[in-house]
C-alpha cells in the first residue's frame, strides 16, 4: 500500500518535471526558431509566396500567344491538373 | 406453441437485468444532455446511442461478432482511431497564437498537474483501501485531466481497458462541465483586476514558421520522449499537412470526412463499454469523483503558474489564461473569455487563450507518453 | 518457350471456362440495365463489375486474398457493410410523413405478407422436391419480399451466405423492376374512382417529434424483439444524428461519403458472390422466381390492407400508397404517385405514400430480425 | 417434409403476428408521443429552436462593444468553432 | 533514482541508432523536397512523415502493433489500398484523348522498354557481382519505370516487400524528376523542327465511346492476361464510374474522400518501410541508380517510337508526346507541352501528350501483370 | 548467373512482346468500337442524352397541373431523391 503510494509520489515528482522540462524546452526553441525565420527573413510574405508556388505556375507565357489560346490551355490545365499524380 | 415460447424468452421483457435497465436511462441521459444541453455533441450523441445498443439484452452488438465489438478490436484496442482523430485534430489546429506567444506553453505544462494530483489521488483512495487502483489504472484515470478524450481514451485502451467506459464517459462529461467547473476556480483565485488585465495584441506568425513547428515538436519528442511520439507524432502530422499548402486537398478531407467517420466509430466502440457489468462498478463513482478533482486542480494549477509568470514577465499576462491549459479545445478557451468580459467588457481574451489551450494538448499527451512508458502500457 | 507456354497458359481463352463466359455475359447485362435502363445503378453497377471481376479465369480476386474477397470477409461476412448502409439511409429517411400519419405503419405491416408467403414457397418446392432448400435459406429467400437490399444482404450472409450472390442480384433487379411489376397488380385491386381519392393534406411535425421517435423505435426494439437490433439501431443512430441537430457534421459525412464508400465495397464484395461455380445453379433460377412471387404478394398486401383499413379510417385512404409499403425505397413511392396522377391528374401521392415507404423499411428489419432469431442465426 | 412446410407455416403464422403486433404498438406508441409532444407545447417553434441553441449564442454582447471589436471576435470565433473539441 | 533512469533509457538521445538519425535526415529531406519544392507533395510528405515517425527509437510506430506497420499489413501487403488508389485514378481519368487518337497507346507500349531493359541491368549487375537481386526483386525494380506509383507498389508488395520502401522513394523522386530528367533526352533526340510539328486537332469523343471503353478494355485483359485484371480492372471500374452517369456520387466519393484517405495511409504505409536497417542498405543505391536509367531509357524509348510511327502516320505526331509515355500522370503530359512551347510558341501539346500519358498507365500495368504471372507472385 | 541473366532476356522480350501485342489489339478493338459507334449514330448527341435520362425524368407532366403544384412536387422529389434507393 505504501508502496503503491511512494510510487505514485516518485511518478508524480517525475511525471511534472517531465512535462515542465519537455515544454520548457519547446518554448526556447521555438522562440530560436522564431528568431531565425524573422532575422533571416524567411518568413517575408513574397518568399514565403514563393515557396508556395507549384509547377503549374511555372508554365510558360510567351507574349505572342493570343488571350484565346491562353484560355483554351487553361481549360485544359484546369481539368488536367484535377489529377492527383500516380 | 414452441415459437411464441421462443419470441418470449428472446425478447427483451423477458431478458432484461436491472443493469441494463439503468444503463438505458443513463445513455439516455447522455443523449438528453448531448442534445438538449449541447454537452461535447459529438461524442457523447455516439458514445450514449453505443451505449443504448450494448445494454439491449441477447442482441450481442457489444460482444463477440457484434459489429460494436468488432468496432472496438479494430479502432479502439489498436489506439487506431484515438490516433487518427488526433491527426484530424491536428489538421484543424491553428499554432498561430502559441508561436506568437511561446510562453503560454508553460500554461499548458502547469495545468497537468491536475493529472499527477489525481493519479495520486486514485492511489491514496486505494491505499485507504476506498478503492482498489493498481498504477496503470491510476494512471489512466489521471489522464482525464488531460481534457482531451482521444488521448484519455488511448492511454485507457493500453493501461486500463476494463475502465475505458468509465474513463470515457468521465473526460468528456468534465470537458462538457468546463463553462460550470472553471469559472468559480477561475474567480476565487484571481483578482477582479488580474481578471482585467488587457494583453498585448499578438503578432503575426509566417507561414514558414507554423510549417517548421510540428516538426520541431515531432523531433524533439523523438529524442526525448519517444512513448509520446504515436500521439504527438500524428497530431504533427495533421498539422503539417494543414500548414505546408501543399497537399490542401489531404488536409481537408482529414479534417472533414475522416475526423467525421473515425468520430462516429470511435463514439460508437466507447459506447461498447457501457455494457452494465463492466460500468455499474464502484470503480466507475471513484472515477467520476476523481475526474472532476483533476479537473479543478488542473485549472487551479493554470491560474496560479500564470499569476507566478507575470511576476518575472514584460508583458502582462491575465492569469484566466492559465485556465486554458487544461484543453478541453475549445471551450476552455472560450469560458476564458467569457469570464474576461465580465471583468472588462472590452477585454477579448479568446485569442490569448487559443495558445495555453492547445499548450495543454501538447502538455497532456507528453503526460500520457510517459505514463505510457513508465507504467509499461 | 517455356514462357511463351505459361503465358498462353495464363491467359483466360485458355483457361475461362463455359460457365465463367456465361456470368461475364450475365454481368455485362446487369451493367447494360444499370447504365442504359437506370436499373438501380448504385448497385448494379458495383456488383455488376464486381461479376465480371470474378470470373476472370486465374485472376483470384474473388477467391483467397483477392481483393474482393478480403472485402466479403471484413465488410458482408461480418454484417458491418449492410449495417452502415442502414446507418447512412437512417441519415437520409425524414420520418416526417409517417410521423403526421403513424396509421400508414400498418400498411408496411401488411406488405411483410410476401415475405412469409415466399418463405413457405420456398418450402414448399423443397417438399415437392422441385428445390432443396433448408429453413434458414427459405427465410433468406424471403427476405427478398422485404424489398430492402441492405436487410436481404444481411439476412443472407447470417442465414445463407451460398445463396447471397443471388439473392442479393434478385432483391435489386425487383427493386428496379418495380415500376414493372406494381401497376398492373395495383391496377388490378383498386377501382379508377379508390384511386382517385385525395388524400387529406398531412400536418407539420415538429423538431421533438423526430428526434424522439428514432429512440422509441430502438426502446420498442430493445424491449420486444432485441435480434432485430442490430439492423434498426443502426438505421435509428443515422435518423438520430440527422434530426437531432448538434452532430450535423457527422450526418453530413453519412450521408455522403461514408455510404458512397461503403456502398462501392458493398457492391464489390456482393459481386464475388457471382462466381459461377456458385451462381450457375438451379437454386438461382428458383430464387429469382421466388422473388417476384414476393414483389408481387408484398404489393397486393399492401394495397388490400389499405382497403381495409379505408372501411374504418375518418380520413380516406388512397389504397395505392398500400403498394409502397414493400419500401424499394423511394421508387415504390414514386410509381404510386404516377399511378395516381393517372386516375387524377391533380392527386400528388407521393408524400402521402412516404409513410408506408418508410414503414416497410422497419417491417421488414422486424421480420429479418425474427427470422435471424428462430432459424438461429 | 411436411415437417418442414408446417414449421414454415407457424413461422408465418407467428411471423406476420410479430410484424402487425409490433407496428401496431409503435403506431399508438408514436401517436402517444405526439399527443404528449403537441399537448405540452413541446413543439412550439421558440422552444424547438431554444433546444438548438449552441453555447456560440450565449456569448456576452456588451453595448459598448465596437463594431469593429464584434466583427474581430466573430472571425476569431469562427475560426475557433471549427475546431470540433478534442 | 530508478524512474531517472527509466527515463533517460527510454529517450530518444540513449537509443537512437546513427542509421535512424540518418532516415530522419533523409525524411526531413523528402518533406523539403515535397513541400518547398513541390516534388510530388501528396505521396512525399505523407512517406516523409511516415518515414520520421519508423524511426524514432523505441516508439515501435512502425513494428509489431505500432500504427503504421498495422496499416502496412491492412492495406499494403494485402494489396488493398493500391488497387482502390487505382480505382481513384481511374475516376479522375479522361480517356477522351486517347479515343480520339488511339494509335498513341503504341507510344505507350514503347515507354514500357525502360522497365524491362531496368530488370536487366538489376540481373545485369546481380552477374557482375555488384549487387544481389533475384529475379522477383528485378520484376519490382524494373516497375519503377513505369513510372505509377500504386502500380510500383502493388507489384513491389507482391514479389519483393524488402524493397517496398526503397522502390516507392525512387519511383516518386524520379517522377517528381521527370521535369530534370526528360527534356534533355527530348532534345537530344529530336530536331528543333520534329519538336515543331503542330498536331491536327483532337475529334470530340462521345459519351458511348467513354462507356464502352473500360469494358472493353478489361475484356481484353480477362481473356489474354488475367494476371494484370486487379490493377487494371480496378482502373476501369473507376472510370466506368466517372463515365457511365449513373452513379456520379459514387464517383465523386472516389476521387475525392476516398483517394485522399487512401494515399494519406498509404503514404503513411509505405513510410513505416524506411527503418534504417531496411532502407541504408547498398541496395537502396542500386535501386536508385536503375531508376533513374528505368526513366531515361522509357523516355527515350517513347520519343524514338513517336519518330518511327511518322514514317507510317498520314498525320504528323510530333515525337515530343512519345515521352508521355512512361505515364508519370500527368507531369509528363505538362512537360511535352513546355518543351514543345519552347519550339513553337504556339504549340500547345498537352491534350495530344494525355493519350500516350494515360496509354502508359495501361502500358505498366499490363507489364506489371506479366511480371506477377511469370516470376510467381 | 548466366541462367539468371539468361531468363531475364527472354523476360525482356516476351514482356515487350506482350505489352505491345496487347496495346496494338486495343488499337484495333478501340478504333473498331468507335467506328460502330459513329457508323451506327449510337453516339449522336440526343441519343447519348436519351441515354442518360433518369426516371425523375419521365414522371407525368400533364397541361392543366397548375405551376404551383409543380413546384411543390419538384421540392418533394427533390428531397425525396436525394435517398439512394435501399
Ligand atoms: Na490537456
Ligand atoms: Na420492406
Ligand atoms: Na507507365
Amino acid at each position: 500500500m505504501g508502496g503503491l503510494l511512494e510510487s505514485g509520489f516518485e511518478l508524480m515528482m517525475i511525471g511534472m518535471g517531465t512535462v515542465f522540462s519537455f515544454l520548457a524546452l519547446l518554448v526556447v526553441v521555438t522562440q530560436s526558431m522564431s528568431w531565425v525565420v524573422l532575422k533571416f527573413g524567411l518568413a517575408s510574405d513574397p518568399h514565403v509566396a514563393n515557396l508556395r508556388l507549384g509547377a503549374a505556375d511555372k508554365l510558360p507565357s510567351t507574349s505572342k500567344q493570343s488571350a484565346q489560346h491562353v484560355a483554351a490551355i487553361a481549360v485544359a490545365l484546369d481539368t488536367h491538373l484535377r489529377t492527383p499524380p500516380l | 406453441m414452441d415459437l411464441l415460447d421462443q419470441l418470449w424468452n428472446g425478447s427483451g421483457l423477458a431478458q432484461m437485468t436491472f443493469g441494463q435497465f439503468a444503463m438505458i436511462l443513463i445513455s439516455l441521459l447522455l443523449l438528453y444532455l448531448a442534445i438538449a444541453k449541447k454537452f461535447e455533441p459529438l461524442l457523447l450523441v455516439t458514445i450514449g446511442f453505443g451505449g443504448l445498443l450494448s445494454n439491449i439484452p441477447g442482441a450481442e452488438i457489444a460482444t463477440g461478432n457484434g459489429l460494436l465489438h468488432l468496432i472496438y478490436e479494430v479502432g479502439i484496442e489498436t489506439g487506431a482511431f484515438p490516433l487518427i482523430i488526433f491527426m484530424g485534430v491536428g489538421a484543424l489546429t491553428d499554432f498561430g497564437p502559441l508561436l506568437a506567444n511561446p510562453k503560454t506553453l508553460l500554461l499548458g505544462a502547469a495545468a497537468q498537474f491536475g493529472i499527477f494530483a489525481t493519479l495520486l489521488g486514485a492511489l491514496g483512495l486505494s491505499a485507504l483501501g476506498v478503492m482498489d487502483f493498481d498504477l496503470k489504472q491510476a494512471a489512466a484515470i489521471g489522464i482525464i485531466g488531460g481534457a482531451d478524450g482521444p488521448t484519455a481514451i488511448f492511454v485507457a485502451g493500453k493501461l486500463a481497458p476494463e475502465l475505458l467506459g468509465a474513463i470515457a464517459i468521465a473526460a468528456y462529461s468534465y470537458m462538457a462541465l468546463v463553462p460550470i467547473i472553471q469559472p468559480p476556480i477561475m474567480r476565487a483565485l484571481t483578482t477582479e483586476k488580474e481578471r482585467g488585465i488587457v494583453m498585448v495584441q499578438l503578432r503575426e506568425v509566417s507561414t514558414l514558421e507554423k510549417i517548421v513547428f510540428p516538426l520541431l515538436l515531432l523531433l524533439l519528442v523523438a529524442f526525448l520522449l519517444p512513448s509520446a511520439a504515436p500521439l504527438l507524432g500524428m497530431f504533427c502530422f495533421g498539422n503539417l499537412m494543414r500548414e505546408c499548402g501543399v497537399v490542401e486537398r489531404l488536409a481537408e478531407t482529414t479534417r472533414t470526412s475522416l475526423i467525421n467517420v473515425v468520430t462516429i466509430f470511435l463514439g460508437l466502440g466507447v459506447g461498447s463499454k457501457l455494457g452494465a457489468d463492466s460500468f455499474l462498478t464502484a470503480e466507475t463513482l471513484g472515477i467520476l469523483a476523481l475526474g472532476m478533482v483533476a479537473f479543478s486542480i488542473g485549472t487551479a494549477s493554470g491560474v496560479l503558474m500564470a499569476k507566478l509568470m507575470n511576476l518575472f514577465s514584460a508583458n502582462p499576462i491575465n492569469p484566466l489564461i492559465g485556465a486554458a491549459g487544461v484543453s478541453a479545445v475549445p471551450m476552455a478557451a472560450r469560458v476564458v473569455n467569457k469570464v474576461g468580459l465580465e471583468a472588462n467588457s472590452q477585454n477579448f481574451l479568446l485569442m490569448h487563450a487559443m495558445g495555453p489551450n492547445v499548450a495543454g494538448v501538447i502538455g497532456s499527451a507528453v503526460a500520457a507518453g510517459l505514463m505510457i512508458m513508465i507504467t509499461g502500457g
